[in-house]
């Protein structure tokens, strides 16, 4: 029954943020379905992705979305989208329905609990090359942002007054 | 040195040197008072490539001279380096350092090009690895790499509206196609249990509808990035709005990569049934008429030639789809010899436009897209870039005696080959296509050796020297090739047959 | 633990990539565009975790969602830097106005 | 001692080092471009005529390039040296007629750059027995004759017609490449020779396949029905190209290819009959076409379209002799006519014929071999053109060819010499143009022009030592020699020749007569309209590519360049895939 809730939850919270006008609650929507999820891993036994879950997942993501909303700010912007909506509609659903007919009626996996090693072990000895390749990513992320935001133009005509 | 050093090295030997490469260079632009010096970042990004390029080099010693597969692990996660992934590390390098180099002009006067470096090295090492990954998810991870790598290069003129609209299409098309691999990689391993590729491979005996939907979600998420039609929308924009040197990378490798994730994914699921094969063909078909049908009208060359790139993709296709379903060996190889052409052709293609847009627009500080008729007459002025471009179009267009010619007519014999009707009819509808696409090709070469240039020609700037060394060589290589295709079988037959022994029944 | 969950978490599973899906389709404001990848993202961490589980490996599927965590949120910071910068030089978040690209 | 296998290497490896030579100077040097190209093509010319005496039959070179491409080897038997002479020694003489003709033009080094280019993979094309390499060079001639009828670039007519021919013949080249795709398929070699000798080794579906594919790819090269309209428009090129390309050598490729396998697709139901109907309505249509055409090359572009009509139709009615026969003569006569045009129309500076008229007098020398080449054209007596046709209507008569389309071919001989007639009087007689400044012509010109008239002349007197060539070494071809007295017996005793020489002298004296015709010529007015018009093909080619180009301009709108149009199409195409992995499950 609880799980029946937080899977309304869940999808209540991430239509709200689609749909809500405001970005900025919008945003606060989607922490609520990131929290939700996360909770809703804690049911089936991942208490440890649920605990980063929640800290990246709602808290970090959450306050860069707040972030980028406050410096771009908000904008009204017509709520007519470029596709009818009920296109949309209908061929969303189509493929979820499409995935769902051939997987639900197969879906008879029970949840096994047995454990494997750690998840310490795991992330940091057997699946180390994942482990690599986040800080690689987080680096060139890092400097795609530093490339975006800073405005090393004007930096440089700075300098060159300066020197001047 | 040690296979395993080496091989450990080559992975991880780019990504250090990445964050050298932004330091050092940070710190330059940061001391340094005197504006003209140049920074020591695109040297020390040359001598990262190079670098690589020699562990490259140990390993594949190493895997000539023991004549086995090279496998690695990292903890669980297991790498095998075998024939594609020699081809792809040693293309990826190939194109790298000549960009590298043609970089130096192009965004010489670019401040913070030590991102751009940084960034294009990581990209590099990226496409390395997963060349040669065996874990399923690894792969989403090294592919997960090079696009986050890739967005800003695609994105680096952060001033200009059009470059920054490329940059947010490739990012959230690529991006939903990323979600859609995990979720196929979660249901393929919902069934199995495993994500070793060839543990996978194994345990497989039926198709379930599991790994139909998973397969089929995994085409479509890594289609995005190969720009199968109708998922190719992003690629027009990113490859004409980059600067040119990624532009190359991106047509030459990047969709190509794509292409090889995909069929390293889909070994995994390959006795699930032959449909992967007749899937890509379809695809394939689809590519080659789009492709060729919006380049025929198109005003901007870079575009346009983003376009042919989604022609070839399916020359690429159809050959690996015949590859998959029919056994055909040899389309495989075709195939494969076709993805090192069209890497070197298209590479080619896109250098020398960007000669042209830099020396007309970028280098007095205009945006502008290169358009057909910039060109007019531009051999009066440029006659090496003029005939470097006549050779990769013409090559593309797969006249003889050009590399494109020998590709595409090695993977038409396999595809030949199946003795299949519909086989056959398909290699007519290629030849079709490379026909029609002459209908572009051949009035670009025209407008280069028009007596009367255009004016922007007369006031192009002079090209510089970092720019022609790139261009040389890739216009030696394209024709190189067509004249001697055998001279790179010991590259396209191994992995070839490391594609087939992957599919094969 | 019994089917019941498992039906449950897939749909939620399922509805997320729904709706995420939806929001890319027909939203025009780009950071919402991103608001609704993030959705999709959260249906993929889930089903990695569920499959995990269900297959007795949790903590391969929990070290599996912790990378495409980190992945997702490197892209959504890119996204979210692109998005300030195209505010920044077009002054405009409407998709309308960054459709200049086309043909 | 003379070897064949340096002669052979160097035959086509000259041209093209020429050709890198020449490119490599520059535009700067302009008079040494001249000499270049000119020393290179003649060296060229020499080492094929040196063949002749030192060929032997077999494979005499072979290089292996691996197993998707077969033996790159090169036979010299009589068929394709033949050739080969052809090409080199006219593209010699055309070389040193382009030194007066094309002086002082601009990139000059891409003009014989790509004329010696083509030189030497004409010469490949006919000597080698890899049906890939054969492939290949095939569309590097394609290349460089899109290249040379594109030359003056700023016209956007040649541009468009050098795309034309391009396209076109790249559509048939197509037939070529499916054939050979097929051979590969099903042998896993590429060996003509192995293969026309065996033919029997293919399923016979496949063998049809193959016949009709070829037949494709020859009509498109050699400017046949349906293909014709490329070779018109092609005439945009300088002159001398027009000659060397478009009259003497390449377009004679498609014959050759015809030729060459006729023994392997004899027997393929169908295959000889439809290649005598399209030589048939080629030689008809472009016949009539050349009757109303205005423009002087024009006319000879269709003459050769017509020409070539006969030499196809030779081959499907059995006489390979009789065509390559044909095909000797016709590159002689018409390489003289393209080449004495051309320096008619470098004298005068038009093409129309309407606005020339009494230049005999001013041009004598131009005037006296034009009217050479124009009676060998037509097929009088001596002249060379008079025995070759007579031998192919001979051919036309053997066992087992339809009648009607002999009686057809018989009316074009005499249209034949009812254009040519015309052609000749509106240029050379007739009354004189007022404001014409008239240029002489250059030595160059005339050092060209010479051999060739003396050839037209003279050629027929080679039947012995060609036929027997042919015979000796075509074995599968099964050709008979025959030496002088034999082409005697055959043509002057045949009543064919008789009837053939009565239509011929009746389409002269229809010119002399017309005014007393003027009521046959309200008649056949609708029928020349249709004709000025192409039948109709320019409008289908029009059709197509304005079809083709409508679509990618739709398409295009399909790109909206808006994100959630992009994303909605990665939906669909996953709702599309599930759907078909469903069904196909």
């Amino acid at each position: 029954m609880l799980h029946f809730i937080i899977l309304v939850g869940i999808l209540f919270c991430a239509y709200q943020a689609v749909r809500d006008k405001r970005l900025l609650v919008s945003a606060i929507w989607l922490a609520g379905t990131s929290a939700l999820v996360a909770i809703m891993m804690y049911l089936i036994g991942a208490y440890q992705i649920a605990v980063i879950e929640l800290s990246v997942g709602a808290g970090l993501v959450t306050v860069l979305f707040v972030f980028a909303i406050n410096i771009a700010g908000d904008e009204p912007i017509p709520n007519l989208s470029f596709i009818p909506k009920w296109l949309a509609r209908i061929f969303t659903v189509v493929a979820i329905v499409l995935i769902g007919w051939q997987l639900l009626p197969l879906l008879d996996f029970p949840i096994i609990l047995n454990q494997d090693a750690g998840f310490q072990q795991l992330v940091w000895e057997n699946r180390k090359a994942d482990l690599y390749l986040q800080v690689v990513m987080i680096f060139a992320g890092v400097i795609s942002m530093l490339r975006l935001l800073t405005d090393e133009y004007q930096i440089r005509n700075l300098r060159k007054e300066i020197q001047e | 040195m040690d296979v395993n050093t080496a091989f450990s090295w080559l992975l991880i030997f780019p990504m250090i040197s990445s964050a050298v490469i932004y330091l050092v260079g940070r710190t330059f632009s940061r001391s340094v008072k005197i504006e003209n010096r140049t920074n020591p970042a695109r040297w020390l990004a040359l001598l990262a490539l190079l670098v690589t390029g020699v562990f490259l080099y140990f390993v594949i010693k190493n895997v000539f001279s023991t004549g086995q597969t090279h496998y690695q692990n990292f903890g669980e996660v297991w790498f095998r380096f075998d024939g594609i992934s020699l081809l792809l590390s040693l293309l990826v390098l190939v194109l790298g350092i000549l960009v590298t180099i043609y970089s130096f002009t192009y965004v010489g006067k670019e401040p913070g090009e030590e991102k751009f470096y940084a960034l294009l090295v990581i990209m590099i090492g990226a496409i390395n690895g997963l060349g040669c990954a065996l874990d399923l998810f690894n792969l989403w991870v090294w592919f997960e790499v090079m696009t986050i790598s890739s967005i800003v290069l695609v994105a680096f003129y952060k001033d200009q509206a059009a470059s920054l609209e490329a940059g947010v299409k490739y990012l959230i098309q690529s991006a939903t196609g990323s979600v859609m691999v995990v979720l196929g990689i979660a249901l393929i391993f919902l069934e199995t249990g495993t994500l070793n590729i060839e543990t996978l491979r194994m345990s497989i005996s039926s198709p379930t509808p599991f790994l139909i939907i998973g397969g089929a979600l995994m085409v479509i998420g890594f289609g995005v990035k190969i720009a199968m039609v109708p998922l190719h929308t992003w690629l027009p924009d990113a490859h004409s709005q980059a600067p040119s040197g990624i532009s190359a990378m991106l047509s030459g490798v990047v969709i190509e990569v794509g292409l090889i994730a995909l069929l390293r994914a889909l070994g995994g699921i390959a006795l699930s049934g032959g449909r992967w094969g007749y899937l890509l063909i379809g695809f394939g078909v689809l590519n080659m008429i789009v492709g060729n049908l919006l380049a025929l009208r198109q005003k901007e060359v870079k575009r346009m030639l983003a376009y042919s790139s989604l022609s070839h993709v399916g020359y690429m296709l159809l050959g690996f789809g015949v590859l998959i379903s029919l056994n055909g060996l040899m389309a495989g190889v075709g195939a494969i010899f076709h993805l090192i052409t069209h890497g070197l052709m298209k590479s080619l293609a896109f250098l020398a436009a960007g000669v042209f847009l830099y020396n007309f627009h970028i280098s007095k500080g205009s945006h502008k897209p290169l358009i057909l008729d910039d060109l007019n007459g531009a051999s009066r002025k440029y006659p090496f870039t003029a005939f470097a471009f006549s050779i990769a179009l013409l090559s593309l267009g797969g006249l003889p005696p050009l590399a494109g010619f020998m590709s595409k007519w090695q993977l038409l014999a396999g595809v030949a080959q199946t003795q299949n009707t519909i086989m056959i009819v398909l290699v007519v509808f290629a030849g079709l296509m490379s026909v029609l696409s002459l209908g572009y090709y051949a009035p670009l070469v025209n407008r280069m050796y028009r007596k009367e240039p255009a004016a922007i020609v007369m006031e192009g700037e002079p090209v510089s020297i970092w720019m022609y060394i790139p261009m040389v060589i890739l216009t030696l290589a394209v024709v190189v090739l067509g004249f001697v295709p055998s001279i790179l079988y010991w590259l396209t037959g191994p992995a070839g047959y490391s594609l087939f022994i992957f599919f094969g029944q | 633990m019994n089917i019941s969950t498992s039906m449950i978490v897939l749909t939620a599973v399922m509805g997320l990539f729904g709706i995420g899906l939806y929001c890319l389709l027909i939203t025009r404001n780009l950071i919402r565009v991103l608001v609704g990848l993030q959705i999709m993202v959260k249906g993929a961490m889930l089903v990695l975790v569920f499959v995990g589980q269900s297959q007795g490996q949790p903590s391969l599927g929990q070290s599996m969602a912790l990378t495409v965590i980190v992945a997702d949120t490197i892209v959504a910071v890119v996204g979210l830097a692109l998005a300030v910068q195209v505010k920044r030089s077009i002054g405009t978040l409407d998709i309308a106005d960054i459709s200049k690209l086309k043909r | 001692m003379l070897q064949i296998e340096p002669l052979v290497i160097i035959t086509i490896l000259v041209p093209w080092i020429g050709a890198l030579v020449v490119w490599l100077i520059g535009d700067r040097h302009e008079k040494i471009q001249h000499v270049c190209a000119v020393v290179f093509s003649t060296t060229a010319a020499i080492s094929s005529i040196a063949m002749l005496w030192v060929y032997r039959s077999g494979t005499v070179l072979s290089f292996s390039m691996g197993s998707s491409y077969g033996n790159f080897s090169f036979v010299t038997d009589g068929l394709g040296l033949f050739l080969a002479t052809v090409a080199t020694v006219i593209g010699a003489l055309t070389i040193i007629f382009s030194v007066d003709y094309m002086r002082g033009s601009a990139q000059l080094g891409r003009y014989y750059s790509f004329v010696l280019f083509f030189i030497g993979a004409m010469v490949g094309l006919v000597l080698t027995s890899n049906l890939l390499l054969m492939f290949i060079f095939w569309e590097i001639t394609a290349l460089c004759s899109y290249a040379l009828i594109s030359f003056y670039n700023d016209d956007p007519k040649a541009v468009s017609g050098g795309i034309k021919a391009l396209i076109i013949t790249q559509v048939g080249g197509l037939g070529l490449l499916l054939a050979a795709a097929l051979m590969y398929a099903y042998t896993g070699s590429f060996d003509i020779n192995i293969f026309i000798s065996n033919p029997s080794l293919f399923p016979s579906n496949i063998l049809g396949v193959m016949a009709f594919g070829m037949l494709i790819a020859a009509a498109a090269k050699s400017a046949q029905f349906p293909f014709q309209t490329w070779l018109p428009d092609a005439m945009e090129a300088p002159s001398p190209i027009s000659a060397l390309i478009h009259a003497a050598t390449m377009v004679n490729a498609g014959v050759y290819l015809l030729a060459r396998f006729y023994p392997a697709f004899k027997d393929v139901p169908g295959w000889t009959l439809s290649v005598m109907i399209v030589g048939m309505l080629s030689a008809l249509m472009a016949a009539l076409m050349a009757l109303v055409a205005n423009d002087l090359k024009r006319v000879l572009a269709y003459s050769t379209v017509s020409q070539l009509g006969y030499m196809v139709y030779a081959v499907g009615a059995g006489g390979i002799l009789a065509s390559q026969f044909h095909l000797f003569s016709h590159s002689v006569f018409k390489a003289l006519l393209f080449l004495a045009a051309g320096a008619v129309i470098h004298s005068v500076g038009t093409r129309d014929m309407r606005e020339m008229g009494g230049l005999g007098k001013e041009l004598p020398f131009a005037r006296t071999v034009f009217i050479i080449g124009s009676l060998a054209l037509a097929g009088i007596p001596i002249l060379n053109g008079f025995w070759s046709k007579e031998l192919i209507l001979e051919a036309g008569l053997e066992h087992g060819n339809p009648i009607w389309i002999y009686v057809v071919m018989l009316i074009v001989a005499g249209l034949t010499a009812l254009y040519t007639i015309r052609c000749v009087w509106m240029v050379f007689y007739g009354e004189k143009k007022q404001g014409q400044h008239i240029h002489p012509i250059g030595r160059n010109m005339k050092i060209a022009l010479t051999p060739l008239a003396i050839g037209a002349l003279t050629t027929w007197i080679l039947i012995g030592p060609f036929s027997k060539m042919m015979s000796l070494s075509l074995p599968v071809h099964f050709i008979q020699e025959i030496d002088l007295g034999q082409l005697f017996n055959h043509v002057v005793f045949a009543p064919a020749t008789w009837i053939a020489l009565a239509v011929i002298a009746l389409g002269i004296m229809t010119w002399f007569g017309k005014p007393a015709l003027s009521g046959i010529q309200e008649i056949l007015k609708p029928i020349a309209g249709i004709a000025q018009e192409s039948f109709g093909f320019e409008r289908i080619n029009k059709f197509i590519v304005d079809a083709t180009q409508g679509m990618g301009e739709n398409l295009r709108t399909t790109q909206t360049g808006k994100l959630n149009w992009n994303v909605f199409y990665i939906l669909v195409a996953l709702v599309v895939v599930f759907a078909v992995l469903m069904i196909g499950a």
